[in-house]
């Protein structure tokens, strides 16, 4: 069991979406991150004075699956959130002890 | 003499409550535009909201110096008598100074009269911006605001109100379903045709709909346009006449409330949902539909009108977006197809004598709207070919607040 | 002869001053629906507030309509002298069509009358809603609202307004602190009994404070309801006499004021702290406190009046959570309780003859509350027993703007 | 004795006409109100709007019933001619209980007067409340207000239109640019100077700017003080003058638009960002800079003294912010800056005979100033010495809705 | 020490606050997320068209703990989060290497 | 690769950010989140009732970095993070399995 932490651009979201759902993968959690990193957000005004905003908004989406099922969605993330500009963002991939469905307490792979 | 000084009291009297009205209803129509402009933050989406203020801030602006620059004198350029009337110019700013008016003159001064007209003046504008919403660029989108609330809306405007041909032939639009709302309407045609619907609108699996970002500041603006509608159509009367301006006001009530109640009922057996944004809508499908027979409607022809304007609102949402015309607000829906439906209405139901046939009806929607959209298409297309008229596809994702701005509508969140 | 039409100028110029007072309270009283709309979106969970903004924008319109086709004829049925006046009715529709009234005829037009009239009748609806919100079915309560709005307000309002019985007793209510607002609180109170408070706000460790979304909106419903009325008191003069319209404007005004400053000691004395919901209460209960008598009063009357309204407020809000009477916006403690308070308050401090005394306050709080709130309480009790009156749990939890409308009012947050 | 009827009846309405104008001009200035609160809670960050709307809901109370207890009679003592009218005290309480008004004794009741006059008391305090938000704590700020608005304002009030020693050397300030905004604008900078700015605004890398949390409450704050602003002015004509009055909505509305335009241009070549908030404080500073002489100025005139008023929003914010002096809302700029700037204008456009000489209107700006920043400045001082005036550094961070009122403004979200 | 995160509905969030607390867990974090799984959203309408809210939004647990008390915990969210309809949503256990209380700087067992 | 996640007083933050700065680190992905713990929030009122409010707002930041930073890092938060007072929130630290640049492709090391 892996969980796969996917740090995507907000407007590759449906995109990157559908091509999971293309190979079959349409659990995953969604939420709203602010983004440090290479791409530096928008230079912003007010009332006369920058506020260099550091950061952009970004979704990370967190998916559980099989250790089997990585490779194939790591690829997909990655060929549908690429734009090749700067703030693409990442995939972090960790292992995962267990994995409970709360609604029938199946375990692990049953419960992904 | 005695008794002159009397009379003359109580002619200025009269003087001074007609003057007072129109000041007042000036006042009432100047909050419509804060109307306008949270009915329209509300419709877009959280990453648009700062820059559809910024544009409706300055409209007002804009609206009024150029009314007092050009407009006012465009839209009341005293046609000769007898004139075709179709296009004259009373020079720049504003011509009176001095002396004052008393009832003799009329009902009103030449002050109320010119803050009431130019309240009425950046309508139009107000209109545009909220179709072409989440798309145009800033400052082509101003110009264009410029151009049409200094030059279009008064030349038609004259036609009609400035006593120009179309009066002449007995057009009927008594507080402008037409000169204000379908021209409105007109050019925002105009704006989405050119500039195309928002990204992922129309896509191959059909309609994917982009909802308002805030329904509490859509309710807002459509409360405060009819609050404001008292004194659109009600200071349209151009005095307080009792009977008239207390007739306005019941028909233009039950016409938006009837409003309401169709676009109700229809949006529920349309979609099975109860649409708030459609109810609003209808409200404001009502209160553009009996604009133009305000004054010669009975209580139950404003019902029946506000309430096939109410039913007009999803229909012509559904066409408009299967014509992949996308209009985030329905200004198109609401001020070009219920103001050419109240225009028509005065036709259908109005009884004044030789004015409001169907022949001179339909020429004026013709006629105004041909000169209206053409004006719009034209200015839009050359902006379009010079200045370009839509921000890019990574500003348009990011919303226009940043990307022109640099600013957000919402912060600390 | 030219004397008289001297003076007939002049009474006509009187004429359309009061006429012209009339209209604008009007679109003032139809303000205090938006302020009502926003005041309950502000008081309510977020997930509820697209459904209490369709509510509120359905009532106006359902009141209008229904005042049009049944209500005004219900409320003035022009009772035979020296009759009981206790119902009557004079016929479906409005029937002023054609000649026009001038000075003779009184302050104002028919339609005046029938607009000003208008706008006060869907108030009573608005105050239910938002009593029953969080939990109310939406087609329903729209039910309920219609035959209120068209059936017990108008019949109650005629008791009085309409020369009925409780008039010619000498019971005293200027502007409606009974007649329209204890009239919604009373209905308020029929509907949380049958509807039973909402989910987990009383629970075994005891009161569950659900706080309002959003207090800018709660803050700007009450400012535009104090706003509105000015029209709502001060149109109730029915003429624009100088002395009584600005009297009325200042004891209104000072109650509201002293409503506030009432409710800020006594709840910061009761919990230890500064509670602008309280406050917002406050000032409300102070403009229902002086609404029976805001034109008897003088400043320290109306500020006792306000005063004692605002200390009310937090004493009222206990007092129903400790009878599990849950009401979200606080409108059984601002427009029941304080409505009682401003119509007793009229014997106390009142003193003209021969009406307002205390027999006669007590007989119209009494029969009045009686009528409605049976009324109410049968109606809602039918809606329960067939459609069902309240969403179910899982409904509730989720919010009813996505149960009922299948819409959020906040998008892309 | 006919004629004497007629005549008589003629008067009598044109009493009735101006008395009308003035209440519905209070009720537009009390509408300005919450035009402050919602243009304040929009300039704040999320955490601190509870606790500006409570304040905004207290000081109109406290205003009212201030003004009713001694301002009143403290602005309008009745000098004694030829006095040099700097101070004097015509008692506490309202003195007008019985005898109704009538033609013969003005444009307006007692009422009208007082309730007029007491919608502008407030406004002061609702100045400085924006300048200091975010870090004042409550109860002092809420005395604060109470003295100066029963005690500060009335005074300086009084050497102008109480018909004090500044009415007597020639001083024109038709409306209050000096009497009201300047005033509210020097109380606002005794208290920032005294409280010093929010935390993290200055910092050794530059100014940090500290957004305010939602523009759409912002920009219906400023459209609600544009509205208001038409009683305001227009209602300071202190009567339905058609000419006067309609000529003060014209020059109100140009400058309001021009300060519009002139913020637009100048905060774009300052800082090349279109900068919403800067061209809602431009259309304040227009407001206010034509305020002094709204009723002499020709529509060219203020123009240019509104466009002036906009240039100097961007600048004199700049100012301010150089001077480490941390104003929020930009209450220093719009109502100082501006304040001064139209007083001055008086003398420079204006030609009213032996009334606005550059002595006067300076005299009036230096002596109003002085005696209001040395009152405010001694006040927030002896508070600051003995009840503290600052939040502590934890509940600035975590923010004043919470650490003063255990609430917040918006909740589940 | 394990990290659990518990995917659950909006509306048990109290139910399972009070079971944890019930065991003597009553340190965690939470977020709020939007679940794309079995339980489809609410059909949603706007203006006429259909837009299918695919997801839900849910809560978020994050609970560090000790290797010894992760059973308890994942039982007190089994139980108080079932309501045995589709979308009661899932429990994840992960292996936590150090955990740090900023205060005093204690690690792991202590600062938890 | 490690994946720090820490948890830190919203006033915090911005000294936090600096100090990571100071040591080269400038990645990081924040998030909102909610933290029961034992500072325990604000006594709220509203309408004459309390809500004791358990929660207080605070900052997550995830950090993804190679093993030989995290000492470095941790260091940096704790020193910048701390107040001393009861609240100042947990540093934890997770094993990663791979990381990826969506951009590039890069892996791990590179990717950071
Ligand atoms: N080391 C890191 N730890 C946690 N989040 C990171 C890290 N590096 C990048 N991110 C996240 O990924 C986003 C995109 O990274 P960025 O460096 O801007 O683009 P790119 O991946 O194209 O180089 C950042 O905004 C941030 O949220
Ligand atoms: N594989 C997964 N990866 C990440 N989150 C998941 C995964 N599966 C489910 N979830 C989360 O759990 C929630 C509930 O799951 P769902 O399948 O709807 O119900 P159930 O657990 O009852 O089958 C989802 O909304 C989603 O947030
Ligand atoms: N066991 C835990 N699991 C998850 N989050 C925790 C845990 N303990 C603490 N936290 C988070 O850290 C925050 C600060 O912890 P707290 O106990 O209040 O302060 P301190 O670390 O100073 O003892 C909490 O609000 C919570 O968000």
């Amino acid at each position: 069991m892996k969980k796969i932490e996917a740090i995507i651009r907000v407007t590759q979201f449906e995109a990157v979406r559908d091509a999971l759902a293309a190979i079959g993968v349409q659990f995953f959690t969604l939420k709203e991150v602010r983004g440090y990193g290479l791409q530096k957000g928008q230079r912003l005004m007010y009332r006369g004075a920058n506020h260099g905003a550091d950061f952009i908004a970004r979704l990370q989406m967190d998916i559980v699956a099989e250790s089997g099922m990585v490779e194939g969605i790591v690829k997909a993330i990655e060929s549908a959130g690429k734009t090749g500009k700067i703030g693409d963002g990442k995939i972090f991939v960790f292992d995962i002890e267990t994995a409970i469905r709360i609604r029938t307490g199946e375990r692990n792979e049953e419960a992904v | 003499m005695q008794t002159n000084e009397a009379l003359d009291a109580a002619m200025q009297s009269q003087f001074m409550t007609n003057n007072l009205w129109i000041l007042i209803a000036a006042a009432l129509v100047f909050i419509m535009h804060l109307g306008f402009a949270t009915l329209e933050a509300g419709f877009v989406q959280r990453k648009n909201v700062l820059n559809i203020l910024f544009k409706n801030s300055m409209i007002i602006a804009i609206g009024l110096l150029t009314y007092c620059l050009c407009g006012f004198n465009l839209m009341y350029p005293g046609f000769a008598e007898d004139s075709s009337g179709f296009f004259a110019f009373a020079g720049f700013g504003l011509s009176h100074t001095t002396e004052a008016y008393s009832a003799a003159d009329g009902t009103y001064t030449y002050w109320s009269d010119f803050i009431f007209q130019a309240m009425f003046a950046a309508t139009g504008a107000t209109i545009v911006s909220g179709a072409v919403a989440e798309r145009i660029k800033l400052v082509p989108f101003l110009l264009f605001a410029t151009l049409f609330v200094a030059i279009s809306y008064p030349i038609t405007g004259a036609w009609k109100w400035g006593g120009g041909w179309l009066d002449a032939m007995g057009f009927y639009d008594f507080a402008g379903s037409t000169i204000v709302h379908s021209v409105g309407g007109w050019a925002a045609l105009a704006g989405i045709i050119l500039l195309g619907p928002r990204a992922g609108k129309y896509t191959d699996q059909g309609i994917k709909p982009i909802p308002g970002h805030s329904m509490p500041l859509a309710a807002i603006g459509v409360f405060l346009l009819w609050f404001g509608w008292f004194g659109f159509n009600g200071g349209s009367v151009l005095s307080a006449d009792p009977e008239l301006v207390s007739l306005v006001f019941t028909t233009t009530s039950l016409a938006a409330a009837a409003g309401a109640v169709g676009a109700f009922f229809t949006s529920y057996f349309m979609f099975r949902s109860y649409d708030l944004s459609m109810v609003l809508n209808g409200i404001l499908g009502g209160l553009v539909g009996i604009t133009a027979g305000a004054d010669i409607m009975s209580p139950t022809d404003s019902i029946i009108i506000g309430l096939i304007a109410g039913i007009l609102i999803p229909l012509a949402v559904t066409m408009f977006d299967k014509l992949k015309l996308d209009d985030p607000v329905g200004a198109t829906s609401v001020h070009l197809v219920c103001g050419i439906w109240g225009t028509l209405a005065v036709a259908i139901f109005g009884d004044c004598d030789g004015c409001g046939s169907f022949v001179a009806q339909i020429t004026g929607i013709l006629a105004i709207g041909a000169f209206t959209f053409l004006f719009a298409f034209i200015v839009f297309y050359i902006i379009k070919a010079t200045m370009g008229l839509r921000v890019d596809e990574e500003e348009e994702a990011r919303g226009l607040d940043i990307g022109e701005h640099g600013m957000s509508a919402y912060n600390q969140f």
